[in-house]
């Protein structure tokens, strides 16, 4: 083997994106079929809602789907992905199934970014309010507080977001009437040019506090109960007992000593957390009406619509991917321990 | 086996050993050689002590490891009665294996703390057919502790790790050990964890199970004090980052250290007689910080630190070991004579 | 970090919460509009926002109006369903000439679209070739389209039929010939070729001698089809950005977003003294989504189906529950491969051991009306339809366990010691029931049919599949029983009639469906046709002849029961008056309109009685 | 660790104690109450959405029946997809876990790329494909197919552990026993991960919890019969949360499945101070 490909060979960075390339084309393969093997399919999905919809016969609905759809699902499956491949090598995802005139692209950019917004706002919030109480509730453990927030973040991270969405819905929105939900709906406010006005930021903000406020509180138990106990073993570590006998002052210790250590292992979960987001969440966003991405999935999902499922499943795997990698770095960079990785 | 079969015989023989890794600094970092060891020899015969000295990170841990066949050198040779143990088979790979053993420095990372101090003697036992049964196993067991001084047996063999003290765990690690029969146990900061009181008597044990069994000791310390207790009849080496700086006698290492960093290392030892701690000369240091490994100094990889380094030469060329006199080996520019005043 | 610091980060913590709840205030700012707007809101039902969605109809992901289309764009008339009367909107009278095989439409004069064009017949041939190019079912009967002078209309017949009025006074929305002419234009270049070639097939088929060659016939015939792909593909990727009609209200693309739809009045309108609403803003959502809205009166009515929980807490709220007929509801329909359902002894019994009272109660309580006669079609259709002697020859099945378990007893089924029916080869019967989970009258109608089957002694579980899967099992005949939908949208039989017992029967070719055996030997007529007697009984101008074949078929279903309707369902569409829309009368015949095909609120709008409900001049706007 | 031991550790932890008892009886409701008390299948018409009364105490449901006897007939099948799943999984993660950890090298790199590959596939229509290839309605196959989908991130947690029991001197020492790699995978190793183990079955078995009652929910689970899970989507589809009369019929599955939830959490957690490596004396 020649030195230079010896040497790239070595690379360690070369070598890891290799890895990743290869998780992708592997589950984008997997999707693909996976995508393809759903039941139901464009074109009957399409006749029965023409047919529950209109009242129309099958048969008037089936010449109606066979004029409408100039796609190919009768080829073997196989050359469909070597041509779905061959596309996306080169960028193109292809226009919907069941919007023709809309390129994919289109619509991922085009609902991409709330998604973004939304969760990663969330999910920001989430993390610095869930470690703040988790590491206040390590040094009040025991206390009523403990058990207040405690009983709340395991009951939260075990009830199912849609759940708490639909609650948060029912009792603010409808018996209680705090929330305006009807006119929070949707991502923007109707009727105000998009740009960098403060009431559009006002408005968009405004509108996607409840899938948000949906995030935080279906998040914010796991980081309080995952920053608690990072923290009470933190607490236990020899370097803050030396630092206690050292007289060092309260507040240092909690800062410099526990706090930072515990902190460490949550910031890989971050970031990991960071790569899920792309995905949205289909039924909260359902539920708000909010224009997502998941939004976006499970009405592609409904009318099977394979290349706009196949984008944004591409999207979310390529997210999950590349923020694994990032937690790598990220770990590496954060824990001395690990400064250098030695192989032999 | 008896003490007398083989009495000068080579056990064990390390020649130019070398160890190196490839390290990365970082997760983009280019990847570089790391040389933990460098040009190793020396022989240990059957029955004697060889003392490893050093201070933390010199690489002496390695050594010990090397030794007992658990990590792999880069190159050179390790002979164990005359046989490379890395290019035998399997069955006698083994056997070397078990010839060969290890006292760990700390005694509550050694012993499984989920296991009972039966459990833990016993496994090898059955493992290697030295007993049939149950009933067999546990008298063997109990004779084991008696050896190693826990008594009263019963007292000790139902109990887990964490019910004991240090001085006591590391008894039981000595008596698994003796499940196999070792010829040769490498003890690495055996004694190190223990408190001072119960040091000496663990060592005690140590010599006298080499009086009983013959057993040849690769005894591993940062310790000048205990390994002139422990290896009076036997040889000390010193090492610093990786490489052998003196090696000799015992006695004559302690009367008549050479080595600047002998002599350093020797001279911040406690004696028994304060007055006489408080008249020792403190030689001092040209710098307290050790070399990185990663970033070694050109020449005598002492000479950052050494008081009598000599400019044009020890910063550029390195000395090799060579026999200042019959046994004594130093690896120095300019080496020193006479005991530490 | 001292204490001050520490004091310092949750003060930025609780800074940032209270933010939020500024915000969570501050949006109800956008709820002011201007306070001299009168403004209803509605419900259509869902539709896909931009960028998917769009404005070409009759492609896939327009943007659904549902009932409120009629607000923007108009068909030639509006039919009131219970008195069978038509309502002239862009027509002003027609006339069906059977000699002539024609059918004649005069337009309205001084209709103008959105964008000020004037409405002609022009437009009418336009918005009768696109759905020519679509293959809709309004072509099924012509073959022509004619545009005489600029107000006249004249359609020629191929297949002469009674059903065909609706489809073209009713079913066919006039769109702009400045939006679409174009690609009319070009569906017309050789739509008359491929209807002639496909006159000629349909002899082929038969046998008959041809005027052409088979090879010129294969030739025409690709050269028609390339000339239609080239079309469609055009007309696939056609984006308008408004949709142009000659409604009371226009939309723009802008005006819709996830959220809603913003309905604006068109000052042009030909009828604007009528209309007493300045805009019309539209909920995006299905039913979960809807009903928080509307329990927050923000939504003056919804034709989404409701259950009855939700019917009880509308009604609670202070919502005039509205019930308008659908035509169709929900049956059971039966797997004609697994025995013993292939027996007709085993689906009466079946029959006889339902409530359907109780299905209808526990599913949508008063917005379900159990089936009465066991047609496929409506119980309101009976009395039209059915001459008296097909209507004594209708067997009822009130409900009877004892009856039930006779029938069974006779064909050598026993009880087993469990209580559980054990066919005659021996084998206790157990039948798997598929349902649609997220339908929750479907999901409601499963679960009383399995109870009251396993009351009976017939083990029935259910399994509730997702809608999208649904049909890939009943097509593929992976059930055993399954909750269905019966019936169609439709004042005419043969409609509901033919999806009975067509659509989702075998002779669909996706696969076996519910496998009924078409050919039958019914009683008093011997072996007889069904499809055949389905297919005709539209054919024609001859209303007895018609009548005839509906009979044949309604006993034949009633008697075999392939299928067994359970209930037909009502609407149970919640109106909100006193808020936006001032109280409607009591009574109206336009209430028993389908809720779906000619909503009574878009007409009663249309036609003047729908009035906001606080003059102009104080706040109609939103609250 | 003698039970005695356990059972003061338990004592102890009072919010643990609950747990563990609020589990007891959700388990003996859940597996003993169906004897107890039986099915409600009687529809009454006339009683639907009945406010609670002393005999229904929680009231009745869309067709006039008890709601108490579905939640009591509702918790069996939950909960048995949970302990199988939780076993199932943990059992899946541990070994491959533990195995991959231990050999190290290629093989571990290849395990753990699997791993990755298993928890980038988008879950939803895999579980679609799944949902249509194997027809779920049972649920020894629902616990198989949920335990299959929730072990790669447990399995990279085992290996972790047992990449740090691996360095252990212990395991030095019992190499040079030339103990043998049975005795050190089962002897040494995998003793040392139970309490990890016993409180990532819990953990498994609450996700189980969570995945299931939404995989219900969204329809992917064709089951039939009595389910919380399958009672919070009949709840759902059939508008139970908007009307007043009827919140107890989607409220009271919720509630008790939250309450396992947090039972089993609150337990686990008491669990943890059990397990605690420091008492044993390793750190």
């Amino acid at each position: 083997m020649p030195a230079f490909l010896r040497r790239l060979a070595k690379n360690f960075l070369l070598r890891r994106l290799l890895a990743m390339f290869a998780t992708i084309f592997l589950v984008v393969t997997l999707t693909f079929f996976m995508v393809r093997l759903m039941p139901g399919n464009p074109i009957e999905v399409y006749i029965n809602q023409q047919m529950s919809l209109t009242g129309i016969s099958y048969q008037e609905a089936q010449n109606q789907a066979a004029s409408l759809y100039n796609i190919d699902l009768t080829s073997p499956i196989w050359v469909q992905w070597v041509d779905y491949m061959k596309k996306m090598a080169v960028g193109d995802f292809g226009y919907s199934f069941s919007s023709p005139g809309t390129p994919v692209i289109k619509m991922i950019v085009d609902y991409l970014p709330w998604t973004i917004f939304s969760v990663g706002i969330s999910i920001f919030i989430s993390f610095i309010l869930g470690i703040f109480m988790g590491m206040y509730i390590a040094y009040k453990r025991g206390g009523w507080m403990d058990h207040i927030l405690s009983s709340f973040a395991s009951i939260t991270s075990s009830v199912p977001n849609y759940l708490v969405g639909i609650l948060l819905l029912i009792f603010f929105g409808v018996q209680l009437r705090i929330i305006p939900f009807s006119v929070m709906r949707g991502t923007a406010p109707a009727g105000v040019e998009p740009g960098f006005s403060l009431e559009y930021l006002w408005g968009i903000f405004a509108h996607a506090i409840l899938p948000m406020l949906t995030y935080i509180i279906s998040t914010i138990g796991g980081w309080i109960l995952t920053m608690k106990n990072t923290t009470m073993t933190t607490m236990g570590e020899d370097y803050v007992l030396v630092a206690k006998a050292r007289g060092l002052k309260e507040s240092r210790i909690i800062v410099h000593y526990v706090g930072r250590n515990a902190i460490l292992p949550l910031f890989t979960t971050l970031v990991m957390q960071v790569g899920l987001l792309i995905g949205g969440s289909p039924l909260i966003e359902t539920i708000f009406v909010y224009k997502g991405i998941g939004y976006a999935l499970s009405n592609s999902l409904a009318q099977r619509d394979y290349p706009v499922m196949q984008a944004i499943f591409l999207c979310i795997t390529i997210s999950v991917i590349f923020a694994n990698f990032a937690a790598d770095l990220l770990y590496s960079k954060l824990d001395p321990r690990i400064k250098s990785n030695v192989t032999e | 086996m008896s003490p007398a079969s083989k009495p000068t015989s080579p056990v064990i023989e390390l020649k130019n050993l070398v160890k190196s890794y490839n390290v990365r600094s970082g997760v983009m970092g280019k990847s570089r050689e790391l040389r933990i060891l460098e040009n190793i020899s020396f022989t240990l015969n059957r029955g004697e002590i060889l003392s490893i000295v050093g201070e933390s990170g010199c690489g002496k841990t390695t050594v010990g490891k090397v030794a007992a066949g658990i990590i792999k050198p880069t190159s050179g040779e390790i002979l164990y009665e005359g046989k490379n143990p890395w290019t035998l088979p399997k069955h006698e790979f083994t056997e070397y294996r078990r010839k060969v053993q290890m006292i760990h420095q700390d005694p509550y990372q050694s012993l499984n703390p989920v296991q009972r101090i039966y459990d833990i003697i016993s496994a090898p036992l059955f493992r290697h057919k030295k007993v049939k049964n149950y009933k067999e196993a546990r008298e063997k067991v109990k004779e084991l502790l008696q050896r190693v001084d826990l008594s009263p047996v019963d007292d000790f063999i139902d109990k887990n790790p964490h019910q004991l003290s240090g001085g006591q765990r590391q008894r039981v690690a000595i008596a698994r050990t003796l499940t196999v029969d070792p010829e040769f146990i490498v003890a690495d900061e055996a004694v190190s964890m223990l408190d001072i009181s119960i040091r000496l008597s663990v060592v005690d044990l140590m010599l006298k199970l080499k009086e009983d069994l013959g057993v040849t000791y690769l005894f591993i310390t940062h310790d000048l004090a205990i390994a002139k207790y422990f290896g009076k009849g036997g040889r000390i080496a010193v090492m610093y980052l990786g490489r052998i700086m003196e090696t000799g006698p015992t006695l004559e290492i302690i009367h008549n250290p050479m080595h600047p960093y002998t002599r350093i290392l020797l001279s911040s030892i406690p004696e028994a007689d304060p007055e006489k701690t408080r008249s020792k000369k403190h030689i001092q240091l040209r710098s307290l910080d050790i070399p990185s490994l990663m970033d070694l100094p050109k020449g005598c990889k002492f000479h950052p630190r050494c008081p009598l380094w000599l400019a044009g030469k020890c910063d550029q060329d390195e000395p090799s070991l060579q026999e200042a006199s019959p046994g004594h080996w130093v690896s120095c520019f300019n080496p020193q004579s006479g005991p530490v005043a | 970090m001292n204490r001050a610091k520490w004091i310092k980060y949750v003060g930025i913590i609780t800074l940032l919460m209270a933010v939020v709840l500024v915000f969570l205030s501050g949006c109800a700012r956008e709820t002011q509009t201007d306070s001299n707007e009168r403004v209803l809101h509605g419900a259509p039902g869902i539709y896909p926002p931009p960028p998917q969605g769009h404005f070409n109809i009759y492609i896939t992901n327009n943007i659904y109006l549902g009932i409120y289309l009629d607000l923007v764009e108009q068909t030639l008339a509006f039919y009131n369903w219970p008195e069978d009367k038509w309502i002239p909107l862009l027509a002003t009278d027609w006339n069906l000439d059977t000699t002539k095989n024609q059918f004649v439409v005069h337009l309205r004069k001084g209709v103008k679209f959105h964008d000020g064009t004037d409405f002609t017949s022009r437009d009418v041939v336009t918005s009768f070739y696109i759905p020519y190019l679509m293959n809709l079912a309004v072509w099924q009967y012509f073959d022509k389209v004619e545009a005489p002078d600029p107000y006249t209309v004249i359609f020629h017949f191929n297949h002469p039929s009674t059903v065909a009025d609706r489809y073209i006074l009713r079913v066919t929305y006039m769109v702009a010939d400045s939006v679409y002419g174009e690609i009319a234009r070009e569906v017309q270049s050789w739509a008359d070729e491929e209807i002639y070639l496909k006159g000629l097939q349909e002899k082929r088929d038969k046998g008959e001698k041809l005027p052409i060659s088979i090879e010129e016939l294969d030739r025409r015939w690709n050269k028609v089809a390339g000339l239609r792909a080239k079309t469609m593909d055009k007309f696939r990727s056609f984006r308008p950005e408004r949709r142009i009609g000659t409604g009371p209200f226009t939309v723009d693309i802008k005006d819709v977003d996830e959220s809603q739809i913003t309905l604006r009045r068109f000052a042009g309108y030909w009828d604007a003294n009528k209309i007493q609403y300045d805009k019309v803003v539209l909920y995006n959502g299905e039913t979960p989504i809807i009903t928080p809205m509307l329990l927050a009166k923000e939504i003056d009515f919804a034709t989404h189906g409701f259950p009855i929980a939700t019917e009880r807490q509308l009604k609670k709220t202070g919502f005039r529950i509205m019930r308008p007929p659908t035509f169709g509801g929900a049956g059971v329909a039966f797997n004609h491969d697994v025995y013993p359902l292939n027996r007709k002894e085993v689906r009466q019994a079946i029959a006889y051991a339902i409530n359907r009272d109780e299905v209808a109660a526990v599913t949508l309580g008063e917005a379900a009306k159990p089936c009465k006669f066991v047609t496929g079609f409506s119980d309101t259709l009976v009395h039209r339809w059915l001459k008296p002697e097909y209507a004594k020859m209708l067997n009822t099945y009130e409900f009877d366990t004892v009856k039930a378990a006779r029938i069974l007893e006779s064909i050598g089924f026993k009880r087993g010691i469990d209580g559980f029916w054990i066919d005659d080869k021996g084998k206790r019967l157990k039948l798997k029931l598929l349902c649609i989970l997220e339908y929750a009258d479907f999901a409601s109608a499963g679960e009383n049919v399995s109870l009251q089957l396993k009351k009976f002694g017939i083990d029935a579980p259910m399994r509730a599949v997702t809608a999208p899967q649904f049909p890939e099992d009943a097509n593929q005949g992976r059930f055993d029983m399954m909750i269905r939908v019966w019936g169609a949208g439709h004042p005419h039989p043969h409609f509901s009639l033919y999806n009975d017992l067509i659509s989702y029967n075998y002779p669909m070719k996706l696969g076996k469906g519910m496998n009924f055996p078409m050919r039958q030997n019914v009683a008093p007529w011997g072996n007889i046709d069904l499809e055949l007697l389905i297919r005709s009984s539209a054919e024609g101008f001859d209303i007895e002849k018609q009548k005839d074949s509906i009979g044949k078929v309604a006993v034949s279903l009633n008697h075999l029961l392939p299928i067994l309707p359970l209930y037909e369902r009502y609407g149970n569409s919640p109106l909100l008056e006193g808020v936006r829309v001032a109280p409607l009368p009591e009574e109206s015949p336009y209430y028993l309109n389908n809720l779906y095909l000619d909503n009574f609120l878009v007409l009663m709008m249309m036609q003047g009685q729908l009035q906001p409900a606080v003059l102009p001049g104080h706040n109609g706007g939103t609250r | 660790m003698s039970l005695n031991e356990i059972l003061q550790l338990i004592r102890k932890d009072k919010v643990g104690m609950v747990g563990f008892f609020v589990l007891l009886g959700l388990i003996l409701m859940s597996y003993v109450g169906p004897y107890v008390i039986p099915l409600d299948e009687v529809v009454r018409v006339d009683r639907i959405y009945e406010a609670p009364t002393l005999a229904h105490p929680l009231g009745m449901d869309n067709m006039g029946r008890d709601i108490f006897s579905e939640i009591v007939h509702g918790g069996r099948d939950v909960l048995t997809v949970a302990i199988l799943t939780g076993v199932l999984s943990t059992l899946i993660a541990f070994f491959l876990g533990a195995f991959s950890g231990f050999i190290g090298g290629k093989i571990d790199t290849f395990i753990m790329w699997v791993v990755d590959v298993f928890l980038t596939i988008p879950r939803f229509p895999l579980l679609l494909v799944l949902a249509a290839v194997i027809t779920l309605d049972n649920i020894y196959l629902l616990s198989g197919l949920l335990a299959i989908l929730s072990w790669p991130p447990l399995a990279r947690s085992v290996r972790s552990q047992v990449l740090s029991v691996k360095t252990r001197d212990y395991i030095e020492a019992a190499k040079l026993l030339d103990l043998g790699t049975y005795h050190i995978i089962f002897k040494e190793i995998l003793p040392n991960l139970m309490g990890y183990v016993i409180i990532n079955f819990i953990f498994s078995m609450t996700a189980a919890v969570y995945s299931q009652v939404g995989l219900i929910f969204l329809g992917l689970v064709p089951l039939s019969g009595q389910n919380w899970g399958l009672m919070i989507q009949m709840a759902w589809t059939r508008g139970a949360i908007f009307y007043t009369g009827s919140l107890a019929y989607i409220l009271a599955p919720i509630i008790v499945i939250a309450l396992f939830q947090w039972a089993a959490i609150a337990f686990s957690r008491s669990l943890e101070t059990i397990f605690n490596p420091r008492l044993r004396g390793a750190s």
